[in-house]
């Protein structure tokens, strides 16, 4: 296996494909061709890259919930469900952790004891063992595209399964369904494998069928400063647009301060047209997640925390935003906390769809501050490869160029350490080896000595802590109890 | 006071890291000697860990909702293993879904843990608890 | 009767007196002496005046519910729960609307009604018919400040009752309780009605007990532009500060646009600090509330208008908010719903109280906006009453240079119609006959004509109907259904 | 179409003046001649109305919760008055509370009002019943 951030040719990705569709028995019900013609048949409401184009065009904000449970018939339900009573611009299928790590017979099990249960064993719907057909039903019986959303370092055979069973949309990447979803998966395997998803997805293009592809921006959810989040986002836009995608949604976590999740959204966007601009007509949209850590489980105080992102989503005009449920804490949600929160962000991304927050002052210099961050970080992944883009990521991360908190992997240095400051903003209380500028260290130091001394005490990892849990206690900064 | 030896992990296909992580740094600063085995760990894991470093108690963490799952047979797999007296904990959100806390209690504690914990646990009980039950 | 801007001398003060305690038989309980004393007696935490000052220094935003029920243990119950389970920072009691009108007799036969029903069967807590004794018993069985709501256009006998009651705060004045809230009483009345209210505050305050007053500043809580809010509250404390009063919370109501609402908040502080500096040691804050007018009926879709609320709030830096609840559009809302909103108002009260939004561009556009419109219609009151503010303001009600939107009573002129920009400002379609100049008669025009030519129609009645709706539909603006 | 007349108003101590405007306008928009008393009127209000203006319908609102005092004897009072025949609606937020609206609904029409509506009724829904009902 040789990595290079170069195109496949035809050859290597048939090759490749052969193996894949032998992963599971419903591989080989996957014909290319005809899946090509069945994606031209179908409406343009169903075309994820036509419905975002559109939304781009109108400045208009679209909800997406996650969902997904195990069985075909009341996965569509499910789904129905949320466009309906949730008002759902746009549907996911989110598939079940074992689908994720490629445990394909633990998910035929998960399958069966459901059925037996009568109610769903799995966290999720298990796209692959269900089979193109499977997918197929679940695509014809809404009237809205449908992406997958899962968290699987070697995606292929699901993306083979499920974009032939008519998904137009396809989440993760090489790092970003790596790092905070595995264990002992190297950069190196998933990038090439995320390689091989994108040809496929290349591939359709090439037919003229848009697939969009959206990296997944939160990473692990939990303090990850918008630079990290947004060198990742913009390595794996630019690995998949190398391998012919056109149409690509990157994404970013809340971080819960206004100005920085605004200033995050207008960067992302920014940077990433100017590092994409080699590429021909790709067509770029951003998505905006609400708050993907430790949520409050009283269900008041998490409509309170779903508000607030989808009302910053609206103010930052993303093309999407990914709706969390007032069940957050405790579960996977039922339909209708699954509705309520759509509804409950619905509300608030119509009323604030005509209003904007200007860039002026503080949401300036946030801004600056984060396009530095970026780009010293990006600038040293390229040279760590002598120019080449995936080369270069898998020595940043041997080198802890690229690093991300919290995160399972132990192809991850770990280094980083994030704390809020004194107005929330997320800030690197230890940058570990990011290749940050002298100017860098000290704005980031200095936001945390303000707050240190505002706590009367050092910012340490105790802080940090605090910080994870505040949301779930209501707050956004984790002050020590009094 | 004797240094106990904890064995703690997340199992079955689980990545969620975070509270691992922050139990890990809790029950380490409370005085135990911990062993992190980290996420997306087997049930042999757990117990070839145990047999390792003759651990006095097993901490499961199950975050994403296949602890049903995951779970089924350990506490026998474990007395097999000859460790009928290491006391087991379990944690995190079990089940899938907003489910009522005292049947999926029940439900493990019949599988044979010793005490389970509801979604929201704060690493101060488990300190508390392992210093009664370790007789600290 | 002879209206004046003059503080009363304490003969006339008690000649009325001696009528007032007369309206109903609990009257004669009041003890003015006595009542200082118990005043004086009451810990800090439970006085209102207090609160806020700590408040004010801290920029905190506290929270307060509105909440009232027929009987006294019911009452207590109700405000206990909300200050457990809903975190409220402040209590209320709201008054039942037969007190309101001064119908203690039907409000007796509520009291009676609801023993039976074993339901309340007011709409809030009948203070007076409680009397002096059932007052204490509610402000003894808590632990927060208690603050009496309600909408009555003359409220003398409710103040005296309520205060020697223990109560720390009281609400409404002379436009703001009666425009929104009578049809046939002449502004004249309430004005001298509500000096007699100021002159017993300000009689508290000369020996030493602080009383706070807050006029009711949403008015009608439909579409009300800021400036007309502003122009009330403005003046309702400067007649409250001539009889004495010292301690004077000014308020607001949501728009929805949140350049506008922040504006207003901003605006209304300088401007009141301006108009109110010919008064000593006068402690003034602000009070802003989640939006008053119609409602969403689903509760998820509510939470999302409640949130909205709170995190203006935070982000203007009000001093505090009053909460709605999910159950709104529907009826008076159970204890729970009540605690609802509040956890919902906490946590993003709580997320956002770091977080500050900038006075740049737009905020400032705004805010000169507003301070313009206001003084122009403040220095024609004043003109209107040859300096005299009371009666320039009754001149000015007559004139239609004081002008409340959708008022019920006949002694508004009811020219105005306000409806909302592109942005969900609120904006002067009619500015009926407020004395505004050429500048601001453009601005406010060219506003609404950029909406017109984007929804294709032009400015008009149906354009106001149309956003009255919106919140409860799920918008801001009133579009046109497509 | 010949014109019929409705008495409109909201009973009791009750100001809510929003949906009385907008139904004014919006009944006298479909062709009816609207006679609005406005805001805090009596029972009386609406039966002097009626009878002065000899009209088809009496449409009352109540909002602030008092709906059930305010609206008690209310059919009994029309006939008395020889209003047998005038047609009564009612609508808005009725009782105190958010209550099971069927019981709600029955309660009013046990006591003798035509037709109920529940809260947030938009003005189609009357403008179309009101044509039924007088035969338009
Ligand atoms: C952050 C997060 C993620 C991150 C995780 C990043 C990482 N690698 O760590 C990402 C985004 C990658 C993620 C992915 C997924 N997640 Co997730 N995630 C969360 C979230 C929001 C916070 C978890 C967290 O970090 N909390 C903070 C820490 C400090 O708290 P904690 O984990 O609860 O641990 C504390 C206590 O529970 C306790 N505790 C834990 N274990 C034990 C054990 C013992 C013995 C004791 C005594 C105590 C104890 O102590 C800890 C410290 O206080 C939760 C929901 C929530 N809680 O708000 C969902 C949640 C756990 N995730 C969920 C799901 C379903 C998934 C996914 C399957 C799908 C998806 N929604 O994307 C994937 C699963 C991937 C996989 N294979 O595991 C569900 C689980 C549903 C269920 N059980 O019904 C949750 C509850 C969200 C939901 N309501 O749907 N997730
Ligand atoms: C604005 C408002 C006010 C303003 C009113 C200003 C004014 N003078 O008009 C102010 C702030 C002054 C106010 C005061 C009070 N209010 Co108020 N108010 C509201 C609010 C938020 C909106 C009402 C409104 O204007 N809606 C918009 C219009 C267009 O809709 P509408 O009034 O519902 O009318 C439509 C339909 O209902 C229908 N309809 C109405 N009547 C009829 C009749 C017929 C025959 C038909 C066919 C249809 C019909 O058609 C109309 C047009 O579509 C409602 C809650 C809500 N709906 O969200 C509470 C609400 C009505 N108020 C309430 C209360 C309790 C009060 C107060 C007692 C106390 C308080 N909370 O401050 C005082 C009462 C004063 C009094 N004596 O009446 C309660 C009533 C509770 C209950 N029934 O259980 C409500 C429901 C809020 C709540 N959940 O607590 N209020």
């Amino acid at each position: 296996m040789k990595l290079k951030n170069k195109r496949w040719n035809l050859d290597k990705f048939k090759e490749v494909r052969e193996e894949v569709l032998k992963q599971w028995s419903t591989g080989e019900d996957v014909d290319l061709e005809e899946a090509i013609e069945y994606h031209k048949d179908l409406p343009k409401k169903k075309v994820m890259a036509e419905v975002l184009a559109i939304a781009k065009e109108e400045k208009a904000t679209l909800i997406q919930p996650r969902a997904g449970v195990a069985l075909i018939d009341e996965h569509i339900e499910l789904l129905k469900f949320l466009r309906k009573e949730g008002q759902a611009d746009l549907l996911p299928s989110t598939i079940d952790s074992y689908t994720r790590q490629n445990n394909y017979q633990e998910a035929e099990q998960g399958i069966k004891e459901s059925r037996n249960e009568g109610r769903s064993m799995l966290n999720g719907f298990p796209a692959v063992n269900h089979g193109v057909d499977g997918c197929r039903k679940v695509v014809e019986a809404l009237d809205a595209p449908l992406q997958v959303r899962h968290g699987t370092p070697d995606a292929r055979l699901l993306a083979e399964i499920a974009i032939a069973g008519g998904f137009t949309d396809y989440e993760g990447g090489g790092i970003s369904y790596n790092i905070p979803y595995a264990k002992d998966v190297s950069i190196k395997q998933t990038l090439y494998d995320w390689q091989y998803v994108d040809r496929l997805i290349g591939y359709y293009e090439e037919q003229g069928v848009k697939i969009n592809r959206e990296p997944f921006g939160p990473l692990t959810g939990t303090l990850v400063p918008p630079s990290v989040s947004h060198s990742i986002a913009i390595i794996e836009g630019l690995l998949a647009a190398e391998q012919g995608v056109k149409s690509i949604t990157l994404g970013y976590g809340q971080c819960g301060n206004l100005v920085q999740d605004v200033a995050a959204i207008h960067s992302l966007k920014e940077l990433a047209e100017e590092y994409l601009a080699e590429y021909d007509d790709i067509m770029l949209t951003t998505v905006f997640h609400q708050w993907m850590g430790g949520f409050p489980q009283d269900e008041a105080q998490a409509f309170g925390v779903i508000s607030w992102g989808a009302a910053t989503a609206a103010l930052a005009n993303a093309t999407k935003v990914i709706v969390k449920t007032p069940h957050e804490a405790l579960g996977v949600p039922t339909k209708e906390a699954n509705a309520q929160g759509l509804r409950t962000t619905k509300q608030l991304v119509n009323m604030l769809k005509d209003q904007q927050f200007v860039a002026k002052g503080l949401l300036e210099e946030e801004k600056e501050m984060i396009r530095k961050e970026t780009k010293q970080i990006l600038n040293r992944v390229l040279e760590l490869g002598d120019g080449d883009l995936a080369q270069g990521t898998v020595r940043a991360f041997e080198a802890g160029v690229l690093d991300i908190p919290f995160a399972p992997s132990k192809y991850n240095a770990g280094n980083l350490l994030p704390a809020r400051d004194n107005n929330g903003a997320i800030r690197y209380l230890n940058h570990g080896n990011l290749p940050f500028s002298e100017e860098v260290i000290k704005f980031n130091k200095e936001r945390l000595e303000e707050r240190g001394r505002d706590e009367e005490r050092e910012p340490s990892f105790q802080m940090v802590i605090d910080d994870i849990y505040a949301i779930g206690k209501g707050m956004l900064v984790g002050k020590p109890r009094s | 006071m004797e240094e106990k030896t904890l064995v703690l992990g997340v199992i079955g296909s689980d990545v969620h890291a975070v509270g691992n992580r922050i139990l890990e740094e809790a029950l380490t600063k409370a005085g135990f000697n911990v062993v992190n085995i980290g996420v997306l760990a087997p049930q042999e894991d757990f117990i070839n860990a145990a047999i390792e470093t003759d651990a006095d108690a097993i901490l499961i963490s199950s975050l994403y909702g296949h602890g049903e799952l995951d779970c089924k047979g350990f506490k026998e797999k474990c007395i097999e293993a000859g460790l009928d007296n290491v006391i087991l904990y379990l944690g995190g959100n079990l089940v899938v879904g907003k489910q009522d806390w005292k049947k999926t209690k029940n439900k493990f504690l019949n599988m044979g843990f010793d005490r389970v914990y509801p979604p929201g646990t704060l690493p101060e009980a488990p300190i508390a608890d392992l210093k009664e039950d370790l007789g600290l």
